[in-house]
């Protein structure tokens, strides 16, 4: 089976036009036929075929070397799994143009909304990678602060983010704040009735909303052909007026071009913005899964030849802007960063049963006071049972 | 001055929006209609569309822009159009208002107050009287609360809009339009404080929101059959006010609850157990309940046989044992019988 | 406030031309960027624009039959609220060419999954009158046989019924019946998770379902442009990959002749077709609602210019196959159908209270059963009172 | 020969399927994965894509789909991935799914199968352990049931499919994967039967689902304290048997229910405000609950502070004043303190 995304298959020169018809509506809406590609699998620039401006040098630069310390981290984390000190992780490896490019989209002060698969860009984020994991360890609550962080907590329930995305975005325009919203959701998430609902309100309200669909392929085990009868998912935008674009998220170059834009486009309050990104989940859905049952290993191998690290690593290296000593000094970071990772997730968490009850409601109700006077009973009768 | 619960619902949201700007209205038909119900008449004609707006028609897009808004700092009061229309937010409303504070530890709170017209007794075909609340009771990080008297309509809308924490908060359908004597701008009872509407000796009735009506009619005629008998108003669902009812049962040694709802794992079962649980050794009798049918809402041809009237809560008085015998009911031969 | 669909304000010449990109995947989905219309509010042919045949004429006398009597059928109803007969009435006044251009476009083998707007077109697809009422009279149940019927209750969980039709055509399909399902929805429902889902399902499993979308301009109060920011609402189909089609909703001809092709494309076994008619609802949303709280007289006369009937009368006058002998004696039917309904509900319906516990389930559970003796007994306990 | 609860529930699906061509399995990775947790597994293989497949993610679509699937005269059994993650579907399974037969007085039908996996004690992330019975069980029109043993899960599943009504089928997750001695083919108990699983005179445990092992462990080790305990397995809360448990717990004069959900307006609330009322003579102490916490699911770390365990169990029974005090938790002094 070939893997390369259905609608790069289908392209051919002609096929990259805009409908040429000037006058219909939907023209400006609608997603290039073809991906959006900078790079070549190989790093070899593409003749530009689209007006998207490169990103400066020293930003591609930044985003290999996040790329690099962000798989790191990743294979670190479900090395941890093996380990037991992370109860699941859901690995993004294969997937870091997008995770990282996105995260060099955005301003500090911007919003992120992630999914369970977005660890990886939220510690290229710069948040805390213990605190990143800490809900993936199996405490109770997402570890870092979303309100200091402006990133909400990795979301489950799939698709559901969309429209918080939609509401957080509105509210701060409201407030007279230039903040956008990049909302992550997998192809398979697109199903879901609340991607639709998120979409139409981030239109109909003009929220500065960026929607960014990592379309990886899979959604655990079901294919995107159980997914979309669409030509892309990308083709959804036009139905709620939202201009879109597809991207190879494979090619780091592209897809931070294209989110750049997009964030533009919202920043600019045109509303919200569609990218739909072709790219490809390396590893089993998480380490509980078993991805053989559905999916075999040419498949893999073909997408391990559009690797975005190798292709960002070429194109640089061929522009002389990296050198053996450069990528070495990453690797180095990258090994450093996993390194400090593995060494304080050893420590085990403490965590405090009778905390349970301190932020179900702002104050405890008077059920909750007795429920946890029962349980500092139980405990104390614990202890002295220990000490007996 | 005698106002309506409709009119007072209106006052709470316009005074609410009026003290503070980060106070926005919004649902389905709410701006320039006022709403189906005109619970929110004018407000959009005097604070603007931006304060008070008609969304896309998606409840789950509601609920859940209402988080997001929420998140930015601004305190969103939504309105479900009819209780059945809020189920597609079932979702949001469990897995994200519900829980959000308890997930970041504070560091998000969602103080948003999600209103809900419920139950019946209007004539309104199907899907238009569910009586929802016990989903929402039962879902923890919710509060959830319900008036039964105009002064309380404003009241406790006022307290959900200000409280840190989201509010379920379910009007009463068939009691928006009944009108009564209220000083507007005054503040009741705080949330988790049931209140004693009828003092009485014999038993205790307690009820909420559209039972609560109910209750006090039935204590009025109790009267005639020589029981005296006190009628509690619940008011707020969650958080619960163990201290007040449990005070009344000791005191009277007999109770019955009544809700509108089904009665299968209702608001009614809850406390129907905490009361037995902690007043075992005051009672005389069980405690026992009367509620709607275990039938879809069968509106409205035949909604006075399902919702519990007058007679079928004395009917349940007479079964208080008052000669301290078993209930006939219970009894094996009965139920093989049945 | 101009009252014509947007699309067709928009509209240029041009504006008709397909997208010319031939290898655009999108290309075969897109609607036509102007409503498909065939006759002029005047009645009058217009030049043929596309290549839509024309429904043969004696369909079309049918047609005009139909609708003079669903729109009367529609009056009385209405009628029958003020006096109390009824507790409610949703009227479709104004949409009479796409309730009965519908029901003319489907067989009685397919079925039909309406909404609380669709009696009109349930009484002209041969429903007993007082049946359809039934639920409207205060009933607790549909009033007529579904599965006789083949025609789902009317739907008020708004789009609930958009993923029924999906399931009941694939259904039918699967079990080698060449069944197709008719989803009937309004503009304001497109904005639901639901007709998302059921439109994704129906495309992925290929069902033979057509969703037409009456676009009457609100949602109660809620006009349009609060329930979508796209050119149109079929731009929805492309993000499906179901082609879709807009229409002009007053011109009866052009309704039929878009639907009869929509039911055609689902038989022949190339999935869900999606439909939006452009028309408007000329009474309030029910009988309860005020229409003068959200749109002015102007507008809804701009509309009563485009009315369906009296354009469809004057091209068949104009053809000859309608005279003065034959309007007057559809005329006579209508009354005489509208006579019949008046009477028929003068019965005050007897409803009897233990039949509430009859289907809950198939067999009543012990508890409905206890139930069911209380009720029994305290209907028996007032019937004493009644004598004594 | 001994067998999990994952591979009699497996069983049943592919018996069902193969006596009745019309059962369709369906859901989000029942296919070529055989479901997360392998409930589905080989089912594809051996009856085709067109039996068993999978879906787009949706869950109301699901759901949705397999009402206008029951509508074509088929038998779907959808697999809901997770708890939490069936709430996307509670409108239509509310107002629909429960309400269809009714306002068709029978014409159409859902006989449908909802399968959820519910309920903690798997380590589970946030989203993953929720206990929704409770609010199924509380929608007249839905049939909801909970296998705790072996031979129950393949029975009761049997029993779902065949039911002419729809079924929620709430699968403990934590009970999945321990096996038992069963003869997979047999039937059990019938819908509505509730079994008592260790009979004993000094008191009733009342459980269902995950709990029921856990009532049984708490009745052995309440032996060393001298007490002899009755466990009845409840099986199918709705239709539930008043019969067998109101004659333990006449036998017994006392009683403790247990659920894993949170407590408040839960089933258990149920099951006390029905055991009371039918039974009020013949208790010598109020019916005790041992329940979840009322807190989102605490998962995993400190998911064994939130479960009822053996010890709260028993220390609920200790509770049941065998020397006929009072119980003094619920002394207004004590409640006072609090
Ligand atoms: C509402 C809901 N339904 C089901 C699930 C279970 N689930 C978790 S991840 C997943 C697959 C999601 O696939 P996709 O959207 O493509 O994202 P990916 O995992 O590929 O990044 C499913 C079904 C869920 N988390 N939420
Ligand atoms: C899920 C849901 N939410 C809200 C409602 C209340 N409601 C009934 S009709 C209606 C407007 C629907 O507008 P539209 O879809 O355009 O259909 P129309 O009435 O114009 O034919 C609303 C909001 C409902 N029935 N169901
Ligand atoms: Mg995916
Ligand atoms: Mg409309």
């Amino acid at each position: 089976m070939t893997t390369t995304p259905r609608a790069v298959r289908r392209a051919s020169p002609r096929a990259r036009r805009r409908p040429a018809n000037p006058a219909d509506p939907a023209r400006p809406l609608l997603p290039d036929a073809e991906p959006v590609s900078l790079l070549d699998p190989t790093g070899t620039p593409l003749p530009a075929r689209t007006d998207y401006p490169e990103p400066a040098v020293d930003l591609l630069r930044e985003l290999y070397r996040r790329m690099v310390v962000g798989r790191r981290f990743d294979i670190q984390a479900t090395a941890l799994t093996k380990q037991g000190r992370l109860a699941v992780y859901p690995s993004s490896r294969g997937q870091e143009a997008c995770q990282v490019g996105a995260m060099l989209a955005v301003r500090d002060t911007d919003w992120v909304f992630p999914t369970y698969r977005e660890s990886m860009a939220l510690v290229s984020r710069g948040l805390d990678p213990i605190e990143v994991l800490t809900l993936l360890r199996g405490d109770w609550h997402c570890g870092y602060d979303p309100a200091a962080r402006r990133t909400a907590p990795q979301c489950t329930p799939l698709a559901t983010q969309c429209v918080h995305a939609a509401g957080l975005a509105y509210g701060e325009a409201h407030q007279g704040r230039d903040t956008v919203a990049l909302a992550f959701i997998g192809d398979g998430a697109t199903s879901e009735g609340d991607f639709h609902e998120g979409i139409n309100f981030a239109a109909v309200f003009k929220a500065p909303v960026v929607y960014f669909v990592q379309n990886n392929r899979y959604a655990i085990s079901v294919p995107l052909s159980r997914q979309t009868a669409a030509p892309s998912l990308a083709y959804k935008g036009v139905g709620y007026g939202v201009p879109s674009e597809q991207v190879d998220g494979n090619d780091p170059v592209a897809v931070l071009a294209v989110l750049t834009r997009a964030v533009e486009h919202a920043r600019a309050g045109n509303g919200p913005f569609l990218v739909e990104a072709h790219t490809y989940r390396m590893e089993p859905h998480t380490n509980a899964d078993d991805a053989t049952r559905y999916r075999d290993g040419a498949e893999v191998d073909a997408w391990r030849d559009r690797d975005p690290i190798v292709r960002l690593e070429k194109y640089l290296r061929d522009r002389g802007e990296l050198d053996d000593d450069a990528v070495a000094a990453v690797a180095a970071e990258a090994e450093a960063y996993a390194a400090d990772v593995r060494e304080r997730m050893n420590a085990q968490p403490t965590v405090d049963p009778l905390s349970l009850f301190d932020h179900v409601y702002a104050q405890p109700t008077p059920q909750l006071i007795e429920q946890r006077e029962q349980i500092r009973a139980e405990l104390a009768a614990a202890e002295q049972e220990g000490e007996a | 001055m005698a106002t309506t619960m409709a009119k007072a619902l209106n006052a709470a949201l316009a005074d609410a929006m009026a003290a503070d700007e980060r106070v926005l209205v919004f649902g389905e038909d709410v701006g320039q209609l006022g709403g189906v119900f005109r619970i929110t008449d004018g407000l959009q004609a005097r604070f603007g569309d931006k304060r008070c707006f008609d969304t896309p028609l998606a409840e789950a897009g509601i609920v859940g822009f209402a988080v997001g808004l929420a998140m930015s700092g601004l305190r969103p009061v939504v309105e479900m159009q009819f209780d059945a229309f809020a189920y597609p937010a079932f979702e949001q409303i469990a897995s994200h208002v519900a829980k959000l504070r308890n997930r970041t530890r504070g560091a998000l709170s969602v103080p948003i107050v999600i209103r809900v017209p419920y139950a019946g007794g209007i004539g309104g075909v199907e899907h238009h009287c569910d009586s929802s609340e016990a989903y929402y009771a039962h879902t923890p990080g919710l509060k959830v609360v319900t008036p039964a008297t105009v002064d309380d309509a404003y009241s406790l809308l006022r307290e959900a809009i200000d409280d840190p924490d989201p509010v379920v908060f379910m009007e009463p359908k068939k009691l928006y339009f009944a009108s009564a004597d209220a000083d507007l701008s005054t503040r009741t009872e705080p949330f988790g404080r049931a209140v004693v509407r009828r003092p009485g000796r014999d038993a205790t009735l307690i009820a909420y929101g559209p039972s609560v009506p109910v209750a006090l009619e039935a204590a009025e005629a109790a009267r005639e059959e020589g029981w005296d008998l006190e009628v509690v108003d619940v008011r707020t669902i969650v958080p619960f006010d163990d201290e007040t009812v449990t005070a009344s049962v000791r005191r009277t040694g007999r109770c019955v609850v009544i809700q509108e709802a089904q009665g299968f794992a209702g608001v009614g079962a809850e406390i129907a157990a905490r009361v037995q649980e902690r007043c075992f050794h005051a009672l005389h009798a069980p405690v026992l309940r009367v509620s709607g049918l275990d039938i879809p809402y069968p509106a409205p041809m035949l909604e006075h046989t399902h919702l519990p009237g007058v007679d079928r809560v004395l009917d349940a008085v007479a079964r208080l044992q008052w000669d301290d015998q078993p209930d006939p009911r219970w009894l094996p031969a009965a139920e093989a019988a049945a």
